[in-house]
């Protein structure tokens, strides 16, 4: 029994952390944040996580990759998410993940070097406008010979990728189309939002020549989804965490009525039960990202449980990180927001906890012998 | 049970309809208007339409006439902060003072305070601020640190306040000040009533999550101002503060309420928009938050009840604030749960508006620290209503 | 505005609390709760309520009642469930409700003067098993001449009665029926449970005799199972009241680590958000109650809410009643155990909280223009 | 990562899983079994089959062979609760003496101790009872009032003990003892084993509020006790308590998980039988429940995982004690809330038994007091793992 990051996996994270608190602490992200017409995408930043090889941690080695799983790449999305790091680094990840699960080897070779070395920017879209995460959220039609017709909400980063991976129905059901977002046919609008960490836009197409990675379906399409919920989670769990440290730093110090606040008891034990969620969604992460790496039976069920457990825990933590500075908690000057604004945004992305929970109930409740 | 009006009090109810149906401009009610408007002008619409009302005989509801309220009844007031939210009347500018301040004045203030600072405020000629809190004072107040040494017939103030309310707009501030050297906790201390544009008094905006600025820091530098210009005493400061705080229990929550449900109908219209108004879960969550907002409208009709008595609510006014505080923030987590994958959007589509809800949906955060926070409140019905012992 | 009781009610509250106090306290309660083979109405008590006239309150003058509303029966559920009342004072108020509604002059005059003198035990049967309130949760059939057929759960006193007002599906739809159950084509049977402070049984006719009172439809059914939610939701506001001022008693006392028990924040936060969700859940059932007296527009509304947060505060206050007592609370021998069953069963009785929540649903979102 | 087990440990779990099955009668996995026969039956068909198992090795899974133990790894111990559990087993009615007394006993005992106490547990010839809270010192250990007086080599134990497992049943007890007339708190206290045969020794049992009695109070009254039946050392008592209760830390909550989990599917069932299962909203409870469930098993191997790298778990087994208590006791909430307006019957129906989930249900109650209540587990969190301040 192992359950556990092995020392190399430590040693990532301390690595990435390392590297973030050096060269992209919470000034480099408020300068992004509070600049809603920039591109939100740091070209130093990039540069580096691309020679650092943190896109390449799911590549197969064959293409310049590193050939590892989930399980590494989850230790980077939760340094990134106890950063609130902007940039474009998970939709490429798994704009990575739909070619390398679905794509001809001729798409492979095209896509995942260059992605792994970070000179490509790339994203997904894998839903309308509304639309939840399963194929009745897919507003996007395909012919035959690929032209998509629709629209995609919501598409990270879109304004600066040079390729979209977007879920489409085609007459052969869901299936997943290389797009570069360039070409004719194809509307790329602004869509403001409320997180500075991110940058989002919708997608319309009208007649746009894409091209269908061939080994895509709807299986394919699920699984790139629960991929995009891991990394999210691992997100989540990375700002939950984050915000409990920082909010018992904080009471630790400040004095209120002669005393620490942090050793009045109402606020102590809802910090202790803020650290048994946080770790209950650490563990859950890990559990599930081995589940999917390894394809264990219950692998699914453990997505399900992850995206959940993470969402319950960077909502309360991060709640709980403003209420609990008191006023300065609440201004824009003090960080609180950032993760605030974070964790509202990653909760019901890739699934929200009535989706994740209603499939529990389908694995759990109908699946009973 | 007799849960009606008296014909004097709904005769006023129709009045003050009829008055603000004519008043209020309907460009006004339109969504997002306000957040359309810059700060400055929305200030200055605000202020000029309060001073209107005021004049037409809608101001200090249920303040006596002599000093140029209408006189009126506890009824009279909950029909005021009912009829001006259902009308979407803008808040007023001047709150702190009007809630705070005027009832502390007529209470213990001098024949000329009364005559100088009442009547200016009631026509919004004086907007007041409220500087109690310090960047180390925040629930505990009596940690506080701004001085304020005699020199001749004058104080000089030195400090730092925060969380003032329209700092950068206000005439005046009524100020908690250190006027004995060497005093700790609740001791030496005044209510001074300083001017916003004397010499010293710098204003520095604070900028909110929401990105919207309400709150200020105001700093104070070498401020001189009249030792004759202090409410309730030179050293009776505390006693002074405890007394204006107390004011906060004429609330009864019926204004909260009418807004909130507001708020509530807004919420379900964005769920039908998006279609899950039929989504059986979202649902409880609705019928969850309706619960508790209609648990609120019953709790301000027994306040109003209960003041109407002439009964002193005491801490029950804890109570008010952690219904109506809590409750707020809740509906809006069930707002942000019934967009979905869009909740980070703006404009999730193309017809839907969402920057204004959205913004309040941040202001809910701070409602549960400021005026006491949800832990201060807990902690004054546990001691005060149960009667647990003393803790920490 | 007036928005609480008059004198005149404050002082039946006082007279019900004082007898309860004086003649039936927690001891006389516990005789019947360790007797699960006794019927669970002792004569001395009914008789009492039956002098006192509590089972008139809602009963007509001309029929010997005071012809009050359900504000003032309220007082008298809230004083029941403060003392975990046993015996079947709320069943038969409320088949008194029905005959008054919806019975013909004679049913009146020979029902409700028995009734209010506390010469007659009724109940209602208005589901069956695993049902819930609404018409589609009746499993009975009625035939044009007023023959009932099917069956009917958890009904209370069912065996002390001797009248039962069922809830039948005839052939113009929903009615209610008056029924012997002594007579033929009864068969009455009892049902086991927790909650010693009542007495349940199942009814299964078989052709069996019973007589339609004349104005009954599905819209009286609903009216009647709203009745017996608001004085459900007054008895769960009593529990809840009783159950939490016990709890703060004891944790003044109690002493652990050199303090006062209710001296931890911790704990006393928790009080306080208990007080602030009974003391709501208690306006809550004055408004409904009054809502219904007088046919407000909204007292449909109003009743759900109040059965919401009655069932709420009575969880959650009986639930922190056993916590808070420590070991002892979770003893045979301690009271906390009566007010938490009471409160299980009373829960989801005239409609569990999902239900009511749904129904708010429709009128606060469907309604909306 | 690698959650699987070496091949010795799965050879374990093979040879276990069949000695089981072989092992356990048919009828005592049935439903109700165990509700209906009696409490003494119940009890030595228990003592006895736990002897049996002791003799065929699976008894003392990670205990050093020299004490009588199997000298397996922490993943054999684990695979050992899972299975037991698994196979319905019954519970071991000599939890409390093999979870705690034996380590504490290899660790601090004489050879004597050694030898006389660990065998006969494992055997059942002795079945021990735990005698440490009192009725005033309940979470508070250090209240205890229980006196020993030394008389020549004997002490004279009097005081009361309360909540003690199978007080009616046990043969030995080990128990604080304030031996030092006149110290205070944690000074002056021995551990005492006492024989529940002795003269002096009473015992009554509590009765629970789900009707069924597992505790008991223990009165002791002018009882005997040699002075070299004492664990640890006279006047070293509560070191060697706080050692003694450490030994909760060896429980990963993996025996809880595959209990719960159990529980969980007899609920579904019982939800399905009445229709209830397609319920939208009781759904999402139901996957509430096992997001907290699967999380559980989760912590398990995190915890397994560091037993067998040797770290120190310390503190961290208050989260343990904090996930699974509160997971259980929410299970059964919504077990409640699925039963609808039939929750108060045993049998809402004619083919549904629901008196063993019943009577769970009512156990689940008690799981957040016992072992330290949810609030004292809160209070190691906070203070021992997040370092904040020591308050009150």
């Amino acid at each position: 029994m192992f359950f556990a990051l092995t020392d190399e996996q430590r040693a990532l994270a301390a690595t990435v952390r390392d590297f973030l608190a050096d060269r992209f602490d919470l000034t480099a992200v408020r300068a992004v944040f509070t600049d809603p017409d920039g591109d939100g995408h740091p070209p130093e930043l990039w540069k580096a996580i691309g020679e650092q090889g943190w896109l390449a941690v799911c590549v197969p080695a064959r293409f310049d990759g590193l050939g590892l799983g989930l399980l590494d790449a989850q230790i980077i999305a939760r340094a990134f998410g106890a950063g609130v790091i902007p940039g474009p680094w998970l939709p490429t990840v798994l704009a990575g993940e739909a070619v390398r699960l679905a794509g001809s080897a001729d798409q492979a070779a095209a896509v995942l070097a260059p992605l792994a070395a970070g000179d490509l920017v790339a994203t997904v879209a894998l839903r309308g406008p509304g639309g939840g995460y399963d194929h009745t959220g897919i507003a996007v039609r395909a012919t035959a010979g690929g032209r998509l017709g629709g629209v995609a909400s919501g598409v990270e980063y879109l304004e600066v990728a040079g390729l979209v991976v977007v879920a489409a129905v085609g007459p052969a059901g869901v299936g997943l189309y290389l797009l570069d977002p360039r070409g004719p046919g194809v509307t790329v609008t602004t869509q403001r939002g409320f997180d500075g960490t991110t940058r989002l836009a919708s997608l319309s197409l009208a007649d746009a020549a894409a091209t269908r990675l061939p080994a895509s379906d709807a299986a394919v399409a699920a699984d790139l989804v629960r991929r995009g919920a891991l990394l999210t989670a691992a997100d989540l769990v990375g700002v939950a965490r984050a915000a409990l440290t920082r909010t018992v730093a904080h009471d630790i110090d400040r004095v209120q009525f002669g005393r620490p606040v942090g050793s009045f008891q109402a606020l102590a034990h809802h910090l202790a039960d803020l650290h048994v969620a946080v770790t209950m969604a650490e563990h859950a992460v890990l559990y599930a990202a081995h589940a999917l790496d390894t394809a264990l039976p219950d692998a699914e069920l453990a997505l399900a449980v992850a995206k959940s457990k993470a969402n319950q825990a960077a909502g309360d933590a991060t709640a709980a990180m403003i209420q609990y500075h008191g006023g300065i908690g609440y201004t824009w000057e003090h960080d609180a927001h950032f993760f605030y604004k974070r964790a509202k945004r990653q909760i019901p992305a890739f699934g929200d906890t009535p989706a994740h929970l209603e499939r529990i109930a389908v694995l759990t409740v109908d699946a009973l012998p | 049970m007799d849960l009606t009006h008296p014909p004097a009090e709904e005769r006023f109810r129709a009045e003050l309809r009829a008055w603000l149906a004519e008043n209020i401009p309907a460009a006004w009610t339109e969504p997002g208007f306000w957040a359309g408007v810059g700060e400055a002008e929305g200030f200055d619409l605000r202020r000029d339409w309060e001073r209107r009302k005021a004049l037409a005989g809608f101001a200090g509801i249920d303040w006596p006439v002599e000093y140029g309220g209408r006189g009126g009844t506890p009824g009279m007031r909950a029909i005021y902060d009912q009829e001006t939210q259902l009308a979407r009347a803008p808040r007023s500018v001047n709150t702190l003072g009007l809630a705070f301040l005027a009832p502390t004045v007529m209470a213990v203030g001098t024949p000329e305070q009364k005559r100088d600072i009442l009547g200016p405020m009631l026509r919004n000629e004086v907007i007041w601020c409220q500087g109690f809190s310090e960047p180390g004072a925040g629930s505990d107040l009596a940690a506080l640190r701004t001085s304020g040494v005699l020199d001749g017939d004058e104080y000089v103030v030195n400090g730092q306040k925060v969380w003032t309310t329209f700092a950068n707009r206000g005439d005046k501030i009524f100020t908690l000040v250190r006027t004995e050297p060497g005093s700790r906790r609740h001791h030496g201390i005044s209510l001074l009533l300083i001017d916003m544009h004397a010499p010293g008094v710098e204003v520095r905006p604070i900028r909110q999550m929401s990105g919207v600025s309400e709150f200020g820091e105001v700093f104070l530098t070498d401020v001189r101002v009249a030792a004759s210009e202090c409410l309730g005493g030179i050293g009776n400061g505390w006693a002074t503060a405890m007394l204006l705080l107390s004011f906060e229990r004429g609330a009864s929550g019926i204004s909260q309420y009418t807004g909130f449900r507001r708020s509530y109908d807004e919420i379900v219209r964005v769920a039908r928009a998006l279609g899950r108004d039929t989504d059986p879960v979202l649902r409880q969550e609705l019928g969850r938050r309706m619960v508790e907002l209609e648990c609120l409208r019953y709790h301000s009709m027994h306040v109003l009840t209960q003041v109407e008595q002439g009964r002193d609510l005491g801490a029950e006014s804890s109570i008010t604030k952690l219904q109506w505080s809590e409750t707020y923030q809740d509906l809006f987590e069930t707002f942000d749960a019934l967009l979905g994958a869009d909740v980070a959007l703006t404009h999730p589509t193309a017809d839907l508006d969402l920057t204004t809800l959205r913004q309040e949906s941040f202001w809910t955060r701070s409602v549960t620290i400021w005026g006491g926070s949800s832990q201060v409140q807990r902690t004054i019905v546990a001691e005060r209503v149960l009667g647990l012992p003393r803790g920490s």
